[in-house]
C-alpha cells in the first residue's frame, strides 16, 4: 500500500510544483500550497481506518541503496499515526495563519512549509534509521529558512543557535546509527538500517549506554530537555507565527517521539541506568520552565518556556515506562501540539494587529475582541491542563504512570539505586500543575483583562472570518483530546503495550559474559509466553485485575 | 675507495644546508637555489647507493632528477619574475598579501 | 623490458590527454593574439570527454588488476575511478575558466594545456607503481598548477600564491625525492610491489626515515596539517577555476597516490600498526587536519579562503579514511574513493560559483558581499546552498554519504570510534561556517550592488556540479558499487 | 434503574451555557435570561424526579449513568492492573441531596440574577458561565469516580475564575479570579496526589469499587513508615478540600472572591462550590476514617477556621468581606462536623448552610441593589422601612446563621456541636480531650457568628441612614424577580432544620441523617450518642450563647455605631488593626511564598539560562574554538618561511615520535611486592603492535636500587628480585629500541616491609 508513500511525499511534490510557477503569482502559490497540506491532511486521515494499532500498517519497502542496505521503508503504527495528523493538521492551520503576515518571498515560504511538511511525516513514519536520519535533518533547514528569512530582529542569532543545537544531537546519533549498522553486520553478516532488525541487536551493557546517551542527546536537545532547552526560547521568540506554531507543534515532539521509538525501545539496560537521571532533569524542566516562564516579559518566550515544562511531562511520562505514563506521554504530545500551537497562533493574532509581544503592551483586550478572547482563553485552559480539555488526560495519565514507576522498574537492576522515591519526584512534577496555572493565568490577565489603558489596544479588530477558521479546528480538537481522549487512546494503547513487551522481552535476555554481537528472535504481537514473562517478572506486585474488557 | 658513509653524510649535510637556506634566506632566487641544493643532495644520496649497488638503474633516476629540477628552475624563475614585475621585489618577508 | 604495443591501448587515455594537452599549446602559438580562445576550452572539454569515454573499455580491461611497463604503472580500476573522478574536476574548472579567464582579461590558450597537462601528471601519479613514476607524476602536475596559480598575471595575489606554492611544494618535492633516495637505497628497489616484498626493509631504520620523508611529501599534496599552510595562499591567490582544479583534482591525486603506496609499498602489519606505523600518525594527522581546518574557516571572512581551509579539513575526513584502511582493510577504499568524488563535484561547483559572482578582475569574495544574495540571484544561491550542505555533510547531498560511508567503514574497528566521534565533531564546527554564508545570502539585506559574469559554460558548470552532487546524494548506489568494484589495487 | 436519564442534569446547564456563549451575544436579553433559567429549571426537575425514584428504590438503591459508552480515559498495564476511568455518574442518596441544593438553589439564584444583572452589557457571558457552573457542579457530585469529580472539582474552579474576574476590566477583579484558580489549584495539587496514592494501592478510582472489602483491606497497608496508604492519602485529599472549601490556610481566595455579582457569590462562594470539599470528604468518608489521626486533623483545621474567620467577620466593613468570613467559618463548622464522625451533620449544615448564606449573599444584594452598589455597613442604616422584604427574609437568614430555635441553623449547628462534644476518639499526637477543646472553640465562633451578622443586620437596617443621603432617597425595594428568590430562601432556612430534629427532642424525627445513614453507615466511625439531658444542654448552652451574642450587636450597633464600639477598637488597637487586615495574611504569603518564588525564577532565567548555560556554556565552547583558531592564526603569518618550517616539523615530528614512541611506550611498570621479593612488570609493545624480528627485540634492565647495580640488559619485560633489607627502594626500568637505538627509563620508589617470617608464606 502506497498511500503512507503518497502522505508523506505529497508535500514534496506540491513543493516542486509550486517551483514551476512564476513568484509574482502569491495569490496561487498560497492557494496551492493551502491546498496541498489541505489535501495531505485528508489523505493522513485515511490511515485511521483499518489501523492495526500494533504493527506497521501501509508499509512502503523500496530499495534505495542496495549496496549499504538502504531501504526507503515507512510504516504506520498506533503510536505514530496521530503524530502525523497532528503534523498534517497544524500545516495547513500554520498556513492560514500566515495568509497576511507573511507578505515576502511567499513562494520561498510557501515550498519551505511544504518541504518541512514532508520532513517530519517522514521523520514520523520511517522504519529504516537511515531514512529517519534523513528526514530529520531535511526538517532542519527548513525550520532554519523559515526562523532566518521571515523571522524577527535577531533572527540570525536564533536561527544559528537552533540548527549548531539540534546538529550536536543528530550528529551524534548519527554515530550511533552508524554503529549499530556496523554491529548487526558483525551479527549477521547483513548491511540494514532496518529499525525492526537493529532493534532486535543485542548489545553489551556498555555499548548499548553509549548509543543510548548519542540517540537520548539528540533527542532530548529537540525535546528540549533542561538544560539543553537554551535555544527553544530565542528559537520561538524569532520565528515567524507558523514557524512557532510547527516548531512547537510538531518539532518538539520528535525528540520525544525519538524516545520512545527508537533510544527507550533499543537499549533496555541503558534505559534502567540513565532514566532516574532523565526523570530528574524532566522534573526540574517542569518547575523551572514553569518558573522562568513566570518572569517573562515576552508572551512568545512565556509559551516557550511553557513548552519546557509541558515536554518535561511528556518526558517524565516515558520515562516511566509503564502503560499509563507511555500512554500519557502520547496524548501530551498531541494535546501540547493543539493547546500550545494554538497558543501561538493566537500570539500571532494579537502580533499581527499591535507588532508587539511585550505583556505590558497589552491589557484589557477582552473588552475589544470578544471571539478573540473566547479561543485564546479555550487554548490557554487546554495547556493548563483543564479536565475536559485535551491537556488533561494526558498529564493525568504521566502523573498517574510516573507515581507507580517503581513497579515496572521493579524487576531491574540501578533503577533509583540513589534513594529517591519516585512518588516524590512525581509529586514534585505535579507542582508543574499548579504552576502552569499560574504563568498561563498571569499572561491571560496581562494580556486580556485590566483597564483598556493603552490606546492602541482601544480600537483592534475582533478575529477576522479567516482567523476563526484556524481556530475553529484547535478548538475542536482541543476538546474533543480532552473529552473523548478513547479515540486515540484505541489507537496508542495497543501499539504502546505492544512496544512495552518487546523491550521487556529484550531487557530479560540481557547478554551473559561472553558477550557477541547477536540478535534477538524474531518476535510479532506479544505472545502468551512473553506475557507470563513478564508476569514473572513482576510478579512482586500482584494486584486483582480490573477487568472492563478489551478495548479496540 | 670511499666508504659510501661518507657519501650519504655529505648528501644529508647538503640537504641540511638547503634545509637552512630555505627557512633562512628572504631573496627568492636565493631561496630557489637553495631548493636546487637540497634537489642535488638527493641526487647524490642516488648516486651513492648506486655506486655501492653497481646498479646502473640510479644513475638514470638521477639524470631524471636533473631533468625535472631543471624544468623546476625555469618555473620558478619565471613566477620570481612574475613576482617582481608585480612589486619590484623578490624578498620572501613581503609577500603577505594573504594570510591568517 | 621489451615494450608490448597491448599495453600501450591499456593507458590510452593518458596519452590522449598529454597529446591533447601538447595539441592545444600548439594549437595556442598558432592562433591570433586577439582571438577568442573559447574554442580551446571546448577543444580540452572534448578531449577530457574523449579520456573518460576510453576510460570505459578500460574498466573492463582492468578487471584483473596488473603493472604495465615493467610494472612502473598499475592498470586497475582504482586508478580508472580516480581519473575520472580527476576529469571531472578539470572539465569543471575549464567549463569555469572559459567565462573567468575572458571576464577576468588574462584569457590565454596555455591555460587549458596547463590544465591538460596537470591531468595527465594526476594520471600518472594515480597509476604510478614505481617511486620515479611516483615523483614524475607529482612533478609533472604541480609544474603546470604552480604556473596555473600564478596565470593571472595583473594579480598581485596571483603571482603571490603561485610563489608560495611553487616554494613550500618544491621544498616538500625534495623532501620526497630524499625520501625516495633512502627507501631506493635501502631496498634496492623503486617498485612499489617490490618494496613491499622487501625482506630486509622493516628492520633498517635509514628506509623508515625514508618512508617518514615520503609521507611528509604526500602529507604537503594533500594538505594535511601541519603541512597544510601553503593551502590557504594558494587556493585564495589562484584563479578561481584553478582554485577549484586545485581542491578537486590534485587533491584527489594525491590520496589516490598515498592510497597506493601505503597499501602496496608499506602494507605489512609491522609498518601500518603499533604506536609508529602509519595508521597512528594518520590518525594524529586526521585529527590535527580536522580541527585546524575546521577551526581556522570558522573566522574567515574571505569565502574563498574559508572555503580552501574546509578543503584542508576535508583531507582530515579523509585521513580518517586512511585510518580506516590500515585498520579495516581494503573495504575501506570504498569510502574513501566515493568520497573523492562526491568532494570533488562539491568543491568544484562551490568555488565555480565564487568565480561565477566576481566580475571585471573583482573576486566578490568577501562575506559580506554575498548578503542578500538569494534574493537577487537565487538559482545561484541555492546551488551555493545545495553545495555547502553538501560539504557540511547534511543528508541528501554527495557529501553527506560520502562521510556516512567512510563514518561507517571507521566504525567497524571499535578502537577508531573516538576518531569518528572527533570527526563529527568537526562537523558540527563546520556547519557553523558553511550556514555563515547561507545565512548571509538569505538573511541580510542586500550589500553592495553585484554583477556577476555571464556565461553559458559557468553556468553549465554549476548546474551540472549541484545536479551531480544532489545526484550523489540521492541515489548515489551506483556510485558506490563503482567505487567498491575499484576497491582492488594491483598488489 | 439504568434507564434514567441522569446525564442530562448535568448536561442541560451545559447546552444552555454553550447556546450563551456562542450565541448569546446575538439574541434579546430576555431570551437569554429565559434560556439560562429555563436550563437550570429543567435540570431541578429532572433532579426531583431522579430523587423521587431513589426514594422507591429503597436505602440501597442508586441510579447510575454514563456520559458514553467505554472508557474516558484508559491505559494498559502489562504488569499489574490496568486503568480504566469511566464517565460514569452515581446518583444515590449524597449527591442526589446535593443535587437537589444544587438545581433548586442554583434556579432560585439563576432567577433572582435576571433582574440583578438586567442592564449588564455582558448578560450572556454571564448567564453563560453561571449554567458552566452549575453543569460543572453537578458533574462534580455526580462523578461516579474521582476522575470525574475532578473533572467537575476543575470546572467549577474554572467558572469561579470567570464569574470573579467577570468585571475584567478592573484589576483587581481579574486578579481576585487568578487568586482563586491558583489558589485552588494548589489544592488541586493535593487532590491529584492523594488520588494517585489511592489508585497505586487499589488501583481503582471509583467510589463504588474503592469502598470493596479489598481496596479498604489495600488501603490500610502502610506507605510510609506507620502511616497508612488511607492516612497519607486522605491528608492529600483533605489539602484539595481546604482549597477548595476556603480552610486555613488556603481561604485566602474566597473574601476576595467578592469581586465578583453578589449572585454569584450567593451560588459559588456560598450555597454551592465551596463545600465540594465537604462533600468529597463525605463521599469519601470511609477512607477517610480509616485513621483518627486525619478526623483529627480536619476537625482542628475546621475548628481553626471557624474561629478565625469569625474574628475577621467582627471588623470588615464591606457586607459581601463580612459574608464571605462568615462562610468561611461555617465552612470550617463543616469540616468540624465531618471530621469528628458527625459526617451527617455536616452535609446538613452544608445544606441549611446553602439556603441561610444564599439569602443572605442575595440579600445583601438587593441591598447593594438599593444602594448603587455601596456594600460598605458603616455606610448603611435604616433601610427597614425602605426594603420590607429584604430585611425580614435577611432577619430569618440572620437567625437561621446565628442558629436560633427553631431556625434551620440551629439545628444542623447543634447537631455538629454535639458531634464535636462527643468525639473522643483515641488520637495519637492529640490530647484526648480535643473534642471538647473543638466544641469550646465552636461554641466561640457561634457567639462571633451571631454577632457580626447581627452587627451587620442593624448596621444596614437600624438606625439611621448614614451615607449619601441622595442615595438613600432612591433606595428601593428590589423587583419580584429578586424577592420571590429571597422569600423562598428564608421559607427554607427556616424550615429546613425540621428534617433533622435531634432525638433528645424528637425520636426517630432526625429524617437527613435517617436519609443518608444508608450511604454514610458504611464508614468505621459511629454516630455520636449522647444522652438526651447532655443534649439538651448543649443546646440550651448553644441557643445562650448565639443569644448572647445578638444581644452585644443589639447594644453595640443598634442604633448606628455606638461609641462603646468605637472605644473597643481603639482600646485595642493594635489587636483590632491585626484582625481587621486580616491577620495580614495576604502580605505575609506575598512576602513569604510569591516574591521569593519570583526571585527564585528571575534567578534561573538570568543566571542559570542567561549566564551559565548560553554564556558560560554555549558561547564558552565556541570561545575555546575561536581561541584555538586564533593560535591558528599566528602560524598562518603570510611568511612562506613559517609554512617550510611547518613541513620540517611534520617530517620531523613523524620521525621523531615514531622513533621514540615504542621505547617510551613500553618503560612504565607494576610492581608486586611480597615480603622481600619484587616482581616489575614493563608494559612493553602495546598489544596492537605486532611482533618484531629477533634482532630489534626491545632491550630490558632493571636496577633495584639497593646498590647491586643495573642488571644486564634482557628480552623479558619481567624482572624479579630480593632484597636482603627493608626499606624505601628506588626501581628503575630502562628500555632500549634497537630499531631506533632509542631509549627511555622510568623510576618508582617502593616500600620493601621486610623479610617474612618463616611459614606465613607470603609469596603468592
Amino acid at each position: 500500500m502506497t498511500l503512507l508513500a503518497i502522505v508523506t511525499l505529497l508535500p514534496l511534490i506540491g513543493a516542486i510544483a509550486l517551483l514551476a510557477i512564476p513568484a509574482e503569482e502569491e495569490g496561487l502559490h498560497r492557494g496551492i500550497g493551502f491546498a496541498v497540506a489541505l489535501g495531505t491532511f485528508f489523505l493522513s486521515l485515511l490511515l485511521v481506518p483499518g489501523l492495526t494499532p500494533a504493527q506497521w500498517n501501509s508499509v512502503v519497502d523500496w530499495t534505495w541503496v542496495g549496496a549499504l542496505g538502504i531501504h526507503f521503508k515507512l510504516g504506520v503504527d498506533g503510536i505514530s499515526v496521530f503524530l502525523v495528523i497532528l503534523t498534517t493538521f497544524l500545516m495547513p492551520i500554520a498556513m492560514l495563519s500566515s495568509w497576511r503576515s507573511v507578505q515576502k518571498k511567499v513562494r520561498e515560504y510557501m515550498i519551505t512549509l511544504l518541504i518541512l511538511e514532508t520532513g517530519m511525516i517522514g521523520a514520523f513514519v520511517a522504519l529504516d534509521l537511515f531514512v529517519f536520519y534523513v528526514f530529520w535533518e531535511v526538517m532542519l533547514i527548513p525550520m532554519y529558512l523559515l526562523i532566518g528569512i521571515w523571522g524577527g530582529d535577531r533572527r540570525i542569532y536564533a536561527s544559528i543557535k537552533f540548527v549548531l543545537y539540534t546538529m550536536v544531537g543528530s550528529l551524534l546519533m548519527i554515530v550511533a546509527i552508524l554503529y549499530l549498522y556496523v554491529q548487526h553486520h558483525e551479527a549477521t553478516q547483513v548491511w540494514s538500517f532496518d529499525y525492526d532488525e537493529l532493534r532486535r541487536l543485542v548489545l553489551s551493557p556498555r555499548e548499548q549506554l553509549f548509543c543510548f546517551l548519542a540517540f537520548a542527546s539528540a533527542f532530548c536537545i529537540k525535546v528540549p530537555l533542561f538544560p539543553f532547552h537554551t535555544w527553544l526560547p530565542d528559537a520561538h521568540v524569532e520565528a515567524p507565527t507558523a514557524g512557532s506554531v510547527i516548531l512547537a507543534g510538531v518539532l518538539l515532539k520528535f525528540g520525544t517521539y525519538g524516545l520512545l521509538r527508537f533510544a527507550m525501545p533499543m537499549f533496555p539496560s541503558a534505559v534502567a541506568m540513565c532514566a532516574p537521571y532523565l526523570t530528574i532533569l524532566a522534573v526540574i524542566g517542569i518547575v523551572y520552565g514553569s518558573l522562568v516562564a513566570w518572569v517573562q516579559t515576552d508572551v512568545k518566550k512565556l509559551i516557550a518556556y511553557s513548552s519546557v515544562a509541558h515536554l518535561g511531562f511528556v518526558v517524565l511520562g516515558l520515562m516511566a515506562w509503564n502503560g499509563r505514563g507511555v500512554d500519557g506521554a502520547m496524548l501530551t504530545m498531541l494535546a501540547h501540539g493543539i493547546s500550545t500551537g494554538g497558543l501561538f497562533l493566537a500570539i500571532g493574532v494579537l502580533y499581527e494587529r499591535r507588532h508587539t509581544r511585550r505583556l505590558d503592551e497589552f491589557g484589557g483586550i477582552a473588552a475589544v475582541m470578544p471571539k478573540f478572547t473566547a479561543v485564546f482563553l479555550i487554548v490557554t485552559l487546554a495547556s493548563v491542563g483543564l479536565p475536559g480539555l485535551s491537556g488533561f488526560p494526558g498529564e493525568f495519565l504521566i502523573l498517574l504512570g510516573s507515581f507507580d514507576s517503581w513497579r515496572t522498574w521493579g524487576g531491574m537492576p540501578h533503577m533509583f539505586g540513589f534513594g529517591s522515591h519516585p512518588k516524590i519526584i512525581a509529586s514534585v512534577a505535579a507542582t508543574g500543575v499548579i504552576l502552569g496555572a499560574v504563568y498561563l493565568l498571569w499572561m491571560f490577565q496581562k494580556v486580556m483583562f485590566g483597564p483598556n489603558n493603552n490606546p492602541k489596544n482601544k480600537q483592534l479588530p475582533d478575529l477576522s472570518a479567516r482567523e476563526i477558521a484556524v481556530f475553529v479546528p484547535i478548538v475542536i480538537a482541543a476538546f474533543w483530546l480532552g473529552l473523548y481522549p478513547a479515540t486515540f487512546l484505541a489507537r496508542i494503547d495497543p501499539a504502546v503495550t505492544q512496544t512495552l513487551a518487546q523491550f521487556r522481552q529484550k531487557a530479560a535476555d540481557a547478554p551473559g559474559k561472553g558477550y557477541t554481537p547477536r540478535m534477538l528472535a524474531r518476535d510479532s504481537a506479544p505472545s502468551a509466553t512473553s506475557a507470563t514473562a513478564i508476569g514473572a517478572m513482576d510478579g512482586d506486585h500482584g494486584q486483582p485485575g480490573h477487568d472492563h474488557g478489551s478495548h479496540r | 675507495m670511499i666508504p659510501v658513509e661518507n657519501f650519504l653524510i655529505l648528501a644529508a649535510v647538503l640537504f641540511a644546508i638547503g634545509v637552512l637556506g630555505v627557512v633562512l634566506r628572504r631573496n627568492a632566487l636565493i631561496v630557489l637555489m637553495s631548493i636546487e641544493l637540497m634537489l642535488n643532495a638527493a641526487n647524490l644520496t642516488l648516486l651513492a647507493y648506486g655506486r655501492a649497488r653497481h646498479d646502473a638503474t640510479f644513475q638514470a633516476l638521477a639524470f631524471l632528477v636533473v631533468a625535472v629540477a631543471a624544468a623546476e628552475a625555469a618555473v620558478g624563475l619565471a613566477i620570481v619574475v612574475g613576482i617582481f614585475r608585480n612589486r619590484h621585489s623578490t624578498n620572501l618577508d613581503e609577500l603577505t598579501l594573504m594570510k591568517h | 623490458m621489451s615494450f608490448d604495443l597491448a599495453e600501450l591501448t591499456l593507458s590510452l587515455p593518458l596519452l590522449v590527454v598529454a597529446v591533447g594537452g601538447v595539441l592545444v599549446l600548439l594549437l595556442e602559438a598558432f592562433s591570433g593574439r586577439t582571438a577568442s580562445r573559447a574554442w580551446l576550452a571546448v577543444l580540452t572539454l572534448a578531449i577530457l570527454g574523449l579520456a573518460t569515454a576510453l576510460e570505459i573499455p578500460a574498466w573492463e580491461a582492468a578487471a584483473t588488476p596488473r603493472a604495465i611497463y615493467g610494472g612502473m604503472i598499475a592498470v586497475d580500476r582504482f586508478s580508472i575511478f580516480l581519473s575520472v573522478t580527476i576529469f571531472v574536476g578539470a572539465g569543471l574548472s575549464t567549463l569555469l575558466a572559459g567565462g573567468f579567464l575572458r571576464e577576468h582579461r588574462f584569457e590565454f590558450g596555455e591555460f587549458y594545456a596547463l590544465i591538460l597537462l596537470g591531468t595527465a601528471g594526476m594520471m600518472i601519479l594515480v597509476q604510478a607503481n614505481d617511486l620515479v613514476t611516483i615523483f614524475l607524476g607529482i612533478e609533472i602536475m604541480s609544474l603546470a598548477v604552480y604556473v596555473l596559480t600564478g596565470s593571472w598575471r595583473r594579480s598581485a595575489k596571483s603571482s603571490e600564491a603561485a610563489m608560495k606554492y611553487f616554494l613550500v611544494g618544491s621544498f616538500a618535492s625534495a623532501i620526497l625525492l630524499y625520501g625516495i633516495a633512502l627507501v631506493y637505497g635501502t631496498s634496492g628497489t623503486t617498485n612499489l610491489l617490490e618494496i613491499g616484498k622487501s625482506a630486509v626493509v622493516t628492520t633498517d631504520p635509514v628506509f623508515l626515515i625514508g618512508t617518514f620523508l615520503i609521507l611528509g611529501g604526500l602529507a604537503f599534496k594533500v594538505a594535511a596539517v601541519p603541512f597544510h599552510m601553503w593551502a590557504p595562499d594558494a587556493y585564495e591567490g589562484a584563479p578561481t577555476p584553478v582554485t577549484a582544479f586545485m581542491a578537486a583534482a590534485v587533491k584527489a591525486a594525491g590520496f589516490g597516490v598515498l592510497v597506493r603506496i601505503l597499501v602496496t609499498a608499506f602494507g605489512r602489519p609491522s609498518l601500518t600498526f603499533g604506536a609508529g606505523g602509519w595508521a597512528s600518525i594518520a590518525a594524529a594527522l586526521a585529527i590535527l587536519t580536522m580541527t585546524l581546518g575546521n577551526v581556522a574557516a570558522l573566522r574567515q571572512d574571505n569565502i574563498k579562503r574559508m572555503l580552501a581551509y574546509s578543503s584542508v579539513a576535508h583531507a582530515g575526513y579523509l585521513l580518517v579514511g586512511i585510518v580506516a584502511m590500515g585498520r579495516v582493510g581494503d573495504e575501506a577504499r570504498g569510502p574513501i574513493l566515493y568520497y573523492l568524488l562526491a568532494y570533488s563535484l562539491t568543491t568544484v561547483g562551490s568555488f565555480g560559483v565564487i568565480a561565477w559572482f566576481g566580475s571585471h578582475g573583482d573576486e566578490r569574495q568577501h562575506i559580506d558581499d554575498w548578503a542578500g544574495l538569494g534574493a537577487r540571484h537565487p538559482a545561484a544561491a541555492l546551488a551555493m546552498t545545495v553545495l555547502l550542505l553538501s560539504l557540511g555533510g547534511i543528508p541528501l547531498t554527495a557529501g553527506f554519504f560520502g562521510k556516512l560511508y567512510l563514518f561507517k567503514v571507521a566504525l567497524m574497528k571499535p578502537g577508531l570510534v573516538p576518531l569518528v566521534i572527533i570527526a563529527v565533531a568537526n562537523s558540527l564546527i563546520s556547519i557553523f561556517y558553511y550556514l555563515r554564508v547561507v545565512t548571509a545570502m538569505y538573511f541580510r539585506e542586500v550589500g553592495r550592488a553585484t554583477s556577476p559574469l555571464r556565461s553559458r559554460g559557468v553556468t553549465a558548470a554549476l548546474i551540472l556540479a549541484t545536479v551531480g552532487t544532489l545526484a550523489l546524494g540521492l541515489l548515489p548506489g551506483w556510485a558506490i558499487d563503482l567505487a567498491t568494484q575499484a576497491t582492488i589495487l594491483t598488489k | 434503574m439504568d434507564e434514567f436519564p441522569l446525564y442530562l442534569i448535568p448536561l442541560l446547564p451545559l447546552c444552555g451555557a454553550a447556546i450563551n456563549l456562542l450565541f448569546g451575544r446575538h439574541l434579546p436579553r430576555a431570551a437569554v435570561a429565559a434560556i439560562g433559567c429555563t436550563a437550570v429549571a429543567m435540570a431541578a426537575v429532572l433532579a426531583w424526579k431522579a430523587f423521587a425514584l431513589l426514594e422507591h428504590a429503597g436505602p440501597s438503591g442508586v441510579l447510575t449513568a454514563s456520559f458514553f459508552e467505554g472508557d474516558w480515559i484508559y491505559a494498559t498495564e502489562a504488569s499489574g492492573p490496568s486503568l480504566h476511568i469511566g464517565a460514569g455518574l452515581l446518583f444515590d442518596r449524597l449527591s442526589g441531596v446535593m443535587v437537589l441544593v444544587i438545581t433548586t438553589v442554583g434556579f432560585l439564584i439563576h432567577l433572582y440574577s435576571t433582574a440583578y444583572m438586567e442592564d449588564d452589557p455582558g448578560l450572556a457571558r454571564y448567564f453563560g458561565y453561571l449554567n458552566l457552573f452549575t453543569g460543572a457542579m453537578l458533574i462534580l457530585v455526580l462523578g461516579d469516580s474521582l476522575p470525574v469529580t475532578f473533572v467537575g472539582w476543575e470546572g467549577v474552579g474554572l467558572c469561579s475564575y470567570l464569574l470573579i474576574g467577570f468585571w475584567f476590566d478592573k484589576e483587581q477583579n481579574a486578579y481576585a479570579g487568578r487568586k482563586a484558580f491558583i489558589v485552588n489549584r494548589i489544592g488541586d495539587f493535593g487532590f491529584l496526589l492523594g488520588m494517585f496514592l489511592l489508585f497505586s494501592a487499589t488501583s481503582t478510582l471509583k467510589y463504588s469499587e474503592l469502598g470493596a472489602a479489598d481496596s479498604m483491606g489495600a488501603l490500610q497497608h502502610a506507605f510510609l513508615g506507620k502511616w497508612s496508604f488511607a492516612a497519607i492519602a486522605s491528608l492529600l485529599l483533605f489539602v484539595g478540600a481546604t482549597g477548595k472549601s476556603a480552610q486555613l490556610p488556603l481561604y485566602v481566595w474566597l473574601p476576595d472572591a467578592m469581586a465578583g455579582p453578589t449572585p454569584v457569590s450567593a451560588l459559588i462562594h456560598a450555597a454551592t462550590m465551596v463545600t465540594a470539599g465537604v462533600y468529597m470528604i463525605a463521599r469519601l468518608h470511609f477512607i477517610f476514617a480509616i485513621d483518627p489521626f486525619v478526623l483529627a486533623v480536619i476537625a482542628s483545621v475546621g475548628a481553626a477556621t471557624a474561629l478565625f474567620a469569625a474574628t475577621v467577620g467582627v471588623t470588615q466593613k464591606p457586607i459581601k468581606k463580612i459574608l464571605a468570613y462568615s462562610t468561611v467559618s461555617q465552612l470550617g463548622f463543616m469540616f468540624i462536623g465531618v471530621g469528628v464522625g458527625a459526617t451527617g451533620a455536616g452535609v446538613f449544615h452544608l445544606v441549611t448552610h446553602a439556603f441561610f448564606k444564599a439569602g443572605l449573599f442575595l440579600g445583601a444584594g438587593s441591598i447593594m441593589h438599593a444602594l448603587a452598589g455601596e456594600e460598605d455597613v458603616t455606610k448603611m442604616g435604616g433601610l427597614a422601612r425602605r426594603m420590607p422584604i429584604t430585611r425580614w427574609t435577611f432577619l430569618v437568614y440572620c437567625l437561621a446563621i446565628a442558629g436560633i430555635f427553631p431556625f434551620s441553623g440551629f439545628f444542623s449547628k447543634d447537631a455538629i456541636l454535639a458531634g464535636a462534644f462527643a468525639f473522643d476518639a483515641d488520637v495519637p499526637g492529640f490530647p484526648h480531650w480535643l473534642g471538647f477543646a473543638i466544641y469550646a472553640v465552636g461554641l466561640c465562633a457561634a457567639f462571633l457568628t451571631a454577632f457580626y451578622m447581627f452587627r451587620a443586620y442593624w448596621l444596614v437596617f437600624g438606625g439611621k441612614f448614614r451615607g449619601d443621603p441622595h442615595t438613600f432617597d432612591h433606595a428601593h425595594e428590589s423587583p419580584p424577580a429578586m424577592t420571590v428568590p429571597l422569600v423562598a430562601l428564608a421559607v427554607g432556612s427556616a424550615l429546613l432544620g425540621l428534617l433533622g430534629i435531634p432525638e433528645a427532642m424528637i425520636a426517630h424525627a432526625n429524617l437527613f441523617e435517617e436519609w443518608l445513614a444508608p450511604v454514610l453507615a458504611s464508614g468505621h466511625a459511629e454516630s455520636p450518642h449522647l444522652s438526651a439531658g447532655l443534649e439538651w444542654g448543649l443546646m440550651l448552652c448553644a441557643s445562650g450563647v448565639a443569644l448572647g451574642g445578638i444581644f452585644l450587636a443589639r447594644s453595640l450597633y443598634a442604633n448606628g455605631i455606638s461609641p462603646t464600639a468605637d472605644r473597643i477598637a481603639e482600646g485595642l488597637p493594635r489587636l483590632y488593626k491585626i484582625v481587621f487586615n486580616k491577620y495580614h495574611v495576604d502580605e505575609i504569603y506575598d512576602l513569604l511564598v510569591i516574591r521569593p518564588l519570583r526571585a527564585v525564577a528571575r534567578f534561573f532565567w538570568k543566571v542559570i539560562d542567561g549566564l551559565i548555560i548560553d554564556l558560560i556554556l554555549v558561547r564558552g565552547s565556541a570561545l575555546v574554538v575561536d581561541l584555538v583558531g586564533r593560535g591558528a592564526r599566528f602560524f598562518q603569518s603570510g611568511d612562506v618561511q613559517r609554512y617550510v618550517v611547518g613541513v620540517i616539523v611534520g617530517t620531523g615530528a613523524i620521525v621523531g615520535i615514531s622513533a621514540n614512541w615504542t621505547a617510551c611506550n613500553a618503560a612504565p611498570f607494576e610492581v608486586t611486592v611480597a615480603g622481600a621479593d619484587v616482581t616489575v612488570h614493563a608494559r612493553g609493545m602495546s598489544p596492537g603492535q605486532v611482533a618484531r624480528p629477533k634482532n630489534q627485540q626491545l632491550e630490558y634492565s632493571f636496577d633495584f636500587g639497593d646498590g647491586t647495580g643495573e642488571g644486564k640488559p634482557q628480552p623479558s619485560s619481567v624482572g624479579k628480585h630480593h632484597y636482603d633489607a627493608k626499606g624505601k627502594k628506588t626501581i628503575t626500568v630502562r628500555v632500549r629500541d634497537p630499531r631506533w637505538d632509542t631509549r627511555s627509563k622510568e623510576s618508582r620508589t617502593v616500600v620493601i616491609p621486610g623479610v617474612p617470617a618463616e611459614g606465613r608464606g607470603g609469596v603468592r
